[in-house]
């Protein structure tokens, strides 16, 4: 049989299909965090304790009020948005004004008590979210789970529409101009700490939507998104900031990436990010999408 | 102002005094690693502080530090002495080669960069055999100084020898600050173009802060891997180069005595917050959260500017 | 003046530890075209920041149309029905020409039709579809002026729209302006650029050290030509 | 200069013990301090319910030992060895604790062993796994109390080897821990009569195992054994569900898997998976008497091995400490390591010379959800592993203590 690199090819097509779902993951809150971080400057630490929210919610949904998940799906993003929108408008909305190291202090220790109250409460080893749609499909290189398919699909279309709705419409171009020039926005007549506050709300349900999306996958629990913070805004960085169409691209482009060294060299598959993030910066230092301004 | 420096010359008596006379009070180990990590967080407030720099990969300076010592006093049988110069010069060496690409960059470019190295550092520290991954390169020598002049078996004894590195680096921090070189480091802080127009070459300045700054933070990595007699991984992840950022925060960022007070107060909070077993996350973040809210320049800031008595001086402005 | 659109007493503003304006006083009449003119940093683009509420810190008396909006944010300035153009022009990169034009929101009826906007200047119905800041120095003026035409807005504000432009541009601009004066427009002009003030304006007042020290009018001008130019440092 | 050592030890309590027998306890108290995860990645496993498991020891004695109250301190040891070493320090040094039980992942313990050699003071390593413990680490004041990596190779390995699964394919967390994991269980595999036929080797807190599952798939080894621990545990069984590997023919072996992970998991994705612990709350009734009382107080949690031995550990040095009428360290652990231990968890057991505690292993396989008959009930006894069997044999360890005859 022919082989590359010691790998069957087909058995490389499995390794970067499944690359490419968890690419979809990196999308999704990348995704978020770069409308988060263009609009509010501010890298939102508290990124991944909102994904652990959004599958915690579906959990709780499922469990205590048998909201099956594909209501959760919607439901739970939507309520853990409104809980984005509630720590802006307390906390957040108190340091614009300020170096962003500050964000960065109180995101931090946002997240810090968010997962603090929750291992309190749920334990470290996490609740399981039983498969919605279990089974799968022989692709004869590999087993694909249904469920699976399913999330890169629905990580496609979510980027997708999100990336219609900032690009292609009117609030979209609102949000854009107000990522350059708040001041000048709000001088138009547009409310711009509302919009702020809708953008919180929005960055925090994508990464809401992903974790509801996570949650049949990996086990819900506390700490799943400790350390994703730092990955995702790599990818954020890597796509180049303020660019959603790079931090999409760039999402699935590292799933890939990552998938890959998972074969070759899986030690090193959480350090390759860094990697591809310093010659990206030092090459090209507004990212591979991002344009100097 | 006769009047600030009268009353900065007591806090600086009564601060040595507390120093001198603490071992005898505290714990001497944990004085020392709040000492060690003390010089750590000035080390990185040099950088952020004084000359702009956000780094967000310090921990490789301290771990890396920590691991030449260990390894050189442990393996090869070197002087404690030897070993801390040597671990300096390599967290020096270090921070001339990561530096010199980082600072090609600014802003939040430049930490995410600093950021991807100690990624790497940290992927070949649990890669490579000498740092015995997980375990930790544990059950490193305590050796008398200078040739056995100065006996360390005691903790107190440790103490004041590592007082007196931690004030030597302070000093150090001090000088730099106050050097025509600090100036022009506050100068391309404040307006690099302006600095670039006046003939400073603000790449070599600011590659010459970053080394230093490396260099003593690696001073502090090897003191405290001295003083725990090990180097765990724990030294070179991410998360230690956030709590390092947290602590200058914390105590108040450009001023010389904030980092210390930062320094001291989260390493307090993890000792004896400890108790509160289950809570320690939850406390300290809602402190952070306080902090931001209500003494956003940091504690020693807070106070400076309660002692100054002045309605609003403008961001930043160096105190103590 | 019995028709004042603006009546602005007493404005003190501040840039954070700065105190930039120390008690300007003027008035602009509905459908009038006034410039506030001045030597660099005497205070008129903070005059105007500070109408529409993004300076620092503000006091004193703004009332616009019968009503006291000195404490307003910025946006309920804007919706009251006053649109600015900045002296940096503010183009947003990331926006398409005709995304740039339609991003004001439309605070009041009344406003001018992008039909009516593309008529005034044609160039920039050609490059509709481009990125927002490849345009040229003088379509992006055009752009910036053009944008804050559709939102009904009865005052413009705007702040030094001739800077750096060659002479046919501005007299381009200029035409611009007066037309947008007959079509009843009150315009509020900061300028640097003197002769081409005189050309449009009604009145002119002269802003030193943050106060307004003298008004001269438009007719008035060639008389009072020495005065002025000892005021500009011409 | 050991001989003399342990000499000088011997000599010391002999004239020790002759003193009249007033109760000789430090500072009139015994203090037990627990230094554990209490906040993070493995807080289910050990954490709060080992602070309760030690209270649960201490209320046994009325609160009271040889006359003198006996006090319980607690810190969460957040991962970090600094904080250990600090901390134990501080415990012996200025707070007079007598004995130190935990104290978390290798690194911490390690640090904590030095501390405990240094002072001279009762160190009960609960929760580590790594076998260097009382193996080239080892030292006179600690003790190694549940288990190891050489006994969950013993265990599970030779079981699932013994059975057929011949050939392996190992998933490996990429640390001390999960190395000498997959060392052990292949020197268990190899001398069966097995084989090894490749391993991948993942970051520590991976949580996409779905590359790794391709992989072990493509192997076509029998069985996949799973060198981790907890959360990353637990994701790899639940994606190999996922990804058909058990319906596929291939067989899982979790290697370090603890009640709290199946009840985590739930028996829908876990049963079958064949493991091995020294403790199972529903072996018999005293066992069962205790994690009955152990439920009440952690809302209805039933206790992992790891906390059962944080409660025996407690207990058998406050039996000690009853019997000796002292603290003193030497002395007690001079007696734990002459007198053989029988209490009704971990039934009979022997602490060695070199600190290793020896007690029966069970390799249990968990239920399918029809044969679970309520909450909790997870496990069925396959074979009860001898301690002898289980444990390494202390010549082969290359602890110092240990005298070469």
């Amino acid at each position: 049989m022919f082989e590359l690199l010691g790998i069957a090819p087909q058995a490389l097509f499995g390794q970067l299909l499944v690359g490419l779902i968890n690419g979809a993951f990196y999308a999704m809150l990348s995704l978020g965090l770069a409308v988060i971080f263009g609009m509010l400057n501010v890298i939102n630490f508290t990124h991944g304790a909102q994904y652990m929210l959004g599958a915690f919610a579906a959990w709780l949904m499922l469990t205590v009020l048998n909201i099956p998940f594909w209501i959760g799906l919607v439901l739970a993003p939507l309520v853990v948005g409104l809980f984005g929108v509630v720590l802006e408008r307390l906390l957040l909305k108190r340091l614009y004004h300020l170096d962003h190291l500050y964000g960065f202090l109180m995101t931090f220790g946002l997240a810090l008590v968010i997962e603090g109250v929750f291992q309190w409460k749920w334990g470290s080893s996490g609740q399981p979210y039983p498969n919605p749609i279990p089974g799968g499909t022989n692709l004869g290189f590999m087993f694909l789970p249904t469920y699976r398919a399913f999330v890169v699909v629905a990580a496609l279309v979510i980027c997708l529409a999100t990336w219609f709705a900032i690009e292609r419409t009117r609030l979209g171009g609102y949000l854009r101009a107000a990522t350059e020039n708040p001041t000048l926005v709000r001088a138009f007549g547009i409310n711009v700490p509302r919009l702020i506050t809708l953008t919180y709300g929005l960055g925090v349900g994508l990464a809401a939507l992903a974790g509801v999306l996570a949650a049949p996958i990996y086990q819900v629990s506390p700490l799943m998104g400790q350390n994703l913070v730092l990955v995702v805004f790599a990818v954020v960085v890597i796509g180049g900031m303020g660019s959603i169409l790079g931090s999409i691209v760039t999402g699935f482009g590292l799933g890939l990436i990552e998938g890959l060294t998972k074969v070759f060299y899986p030690q090193a598959s959480s350090t390759v990010i860094f990697v591809i993030m310093a010659i990206v910066l030092l090459i090209k230092p507004a990212g591979l999408f991002g344009r100097t301004r | 102002m006769t009047n600030n420096h009268t009353l900065r010359n007591i806090l600086l008596v009564a601060a040595l005094a507390v120093a001198l006379a603490a071992p005898w009070v505290a714990y001497p180990v944990f004085l020392m690693t709040a000492l060690c990590f003390a010089l750590f967080a000035c080390a990185f407030n040099l950088l952020l502080g004084f000359a702009g720099l956000m780094s967000f990969g310090h921990a490789m300076f301290f771990g890396m530090a920590a691991y030449f010592f260990g390894h050189t006093v442990k393996e090869w049988g070197w002087r404690p002495e030897f070993g801390i110069l040597a671990s300096v010069l390599g967290a020096a060496a270090l921070g001339a080669v990561t530096g010199a690409l980082a600072i090609r960059r600014q802003g939040i470019y430049f930490a995410m960069i600093t950021l991807a190295f100690s990624q790497m550092i940290y992927f070949f520290c649990v890669q490579a055999p000498f740092t015995h991954g997980e375990d930790g390169l544990q059950g490193i020598p305590r050796r008398a100084f200078l040739g056995g002049l100065i006996e360390v078996k005691d903790d107190r004894a440790m103490y004041y020898v590592v007082l007196a590195i931690v004030l030597f680096g302070f000093a150090a921090v001090y000088r730099i600050i106050h050097s025509p070189f600090g100036q022009v480091l506050k100068a391309i802080r404040e307006n690099e173009q302006r600095a670039i127009s006046l003939g400073y070459n603000a790449n070599l300045y600011k590659l010459l802060a970053f080394i230093l700054s490396a260099a003593i933070a690696g001073l502090a990595g090897s003191t405290k891997a001295m003083v725990l007699q090990f180097a765990t991984l724990t030294d070179v992840t991410a998360a230690m180069s956030g709590e390092v950022v947290l602590m200058a925060l914390v105590g108040g960022i450009g001023t010389l005595a904030g980092p210390v007070v930062g320094a001291f107060v989260i390493i307090t909070m993890q000792n004896y917050l400890a108790a509160a077993g289950e809570w320690v996350l939850v406390i300290q973040g809602a402190i952070f959260v306080v902090i931001v809210l209500a003494f956003r320049k940091g504690i020693v800031g807070e106070i400076g500017d309660l002692v100054r008595r002045r309605p609003k001086p403008g961001p930043a402005g160096s105190s103590a | 003046m019995a028709d004042a659109l603006l009546t602005i007493a007493g404005l003190q503003a501040w840039y954070g530890e700065s105190h930039i304006l120390h008690g300007v006083d003027f008035e602009v009449g509905r459908g009038e075209l006034v410039t506030l003119l001045g030597r660099n940093g005497a205070g008129k683009t903070t005059t105007l920041r500070s109408i529409m509420g993004i300076v620092g810190r503000r006091s004193g008396s703004i009332r616009f149309d019968g009503a006291e909006i000195v404490a307003r944010t910025s946006d309920a300035v804007a919706r009251a029905g006053i649109a600015y153009c900045p002296e940096e022009r503010g183009i947003f990169s990331s926006l398409s020409v005709e995304e740039n034009l339609l991003l004001p929101p439309v605070v009041r009826p009344g406003g001018m039709s992008v039909g009516e906007i593309f008529e005034l200047f044609p160039n920039l119905k050609e490059r509709r579809r481009s990125q927002g800041t490849k345009l040229s120095g003088g379509e992006q003026q055009m752009l910036a002026i053009g944008r804050i035409l559709r939102t009904g807005a009865t005052l413009l504000l705007l702040d030094e729209p001739t800077e750096g432009l060659a002479p046919v541009i501005v007299q381009r601009i200029g035409e611009a302006i007066r037309a947008l004066k007959s079509r009843g427009f009150t315009i509020l002009l900061v300028e640097q650029n003197f002769h081409f003030a005189a050309t449009v304006a009604d009145r002119h007042y002269v802003v030193e050290d943050g106060r307004v020290v003298d008004m001269v009018r438009g007719s008035d001008v060639q008389a009072n030509l020495g005065k002025l130019q000892t005021y500009l440092g011409l | 200069m050991r001989k003399s050592l342990a000499a000088a030890a011997l000599v010391c309590g002999m004239g020790v013990a002759a003193l009249p027998a007033a109760a000789q306890i430090s500072g009139d108290v015994v203090k037990l301090g627990v230094l554990t995860d209490m906040s993070s990645l493995y807080s289910d496993i050990n954490g709060p319910g080992a602070v309760v498991a030690v209270q649960m020891a201490i209320e046994e004695f009325g609160g009271m030992v040889a006359g003198k109250k006996i006090e319980l301190v607690q810190a969460d040891v957040q991962n970090k060895a600094d904080i250990a070493a600090t901390i134990s320090g501080r415990w012996y040094d200025v707070e007079g604790v007598d004995a130190i039980l935990g104290t978390g992942g290798s690194a911490s313990s390690i640090a904590t062993m030095r501390v405990a050699g240094e002072k001279k003071r009762m160190f009960f390593a609960v929760d580590p796994a790594s076998s260097d413990i009382t193996g080239k680490l080892c030292n006179a004041y600690t003790v190694h109390w549940v288990y190891d990596t050489v006994v969950l190779a013993n265990g599970t390995g030779s079981a699932v080897v013994k059975a057929g699964g011949k050939s392996w394919f190992f998933l490996t967390a990429d640390y001390a821990f999960g190395h000498a994991l997959e060392r052990d269980v292949s020197a268990v595999v190899t001398a069966n009569g097995g084989k090894v036929v490749g391993s991948v080797r993942h970051p520590l807190n991976t949580s996409d195992f779905s590359s790794f599952m391709l992989q072990a798939q493509a192997s076509k080894a029998q069985v996949i054994g799973l060198a981790n621990a907890g959360g990353d545990t637990i994701n790899s069984i639940k994606q190999a569900a996922e990804f058909g590997v058990v319906k596929g023919g291939q067989k899982l072996a979790g290697l370090l898997v603890f009640v709290t992970d199946v009840h985590s998991l739930t028996l829908k994705l876990a049963q079958g998976l064949q493991l091995t612990e020294a403790f199972y709350w529903d072996r018999n009734d005293a066992s069962r008497a205790f994690a009955k009382r152990f439920g009440e107080r952690m809302n209805g949690k039933m206790p992992t091995s790891i906390q059962a031995g944080f409660y025996t550990a407690a207990k058998h040095y406050l039996e000690q400490v009853k019997a000796l009428n002292t603290d003193d360290a030497d002395k007690v652990m001079a007696r734990m390591k002459s007198t053989p231990a029988d209490e009704p968890l971990f039934g009979k057991a022997v602490i060695r010379q070199d600190g290793r505690k020896v007690h029966d292993v069970y390799l249990f396989e968990v239920k399918a959800p029809s044969e679970s008959k309520g909450p909790w009930d997870y496990y069925k006894l396959i074979r009860t592993i001898p301690g002898e069997e289980a444990f390494r044999p202390m010549d082969q360890g290359g602890c110092p203590l240990v005298k070469k005859s």
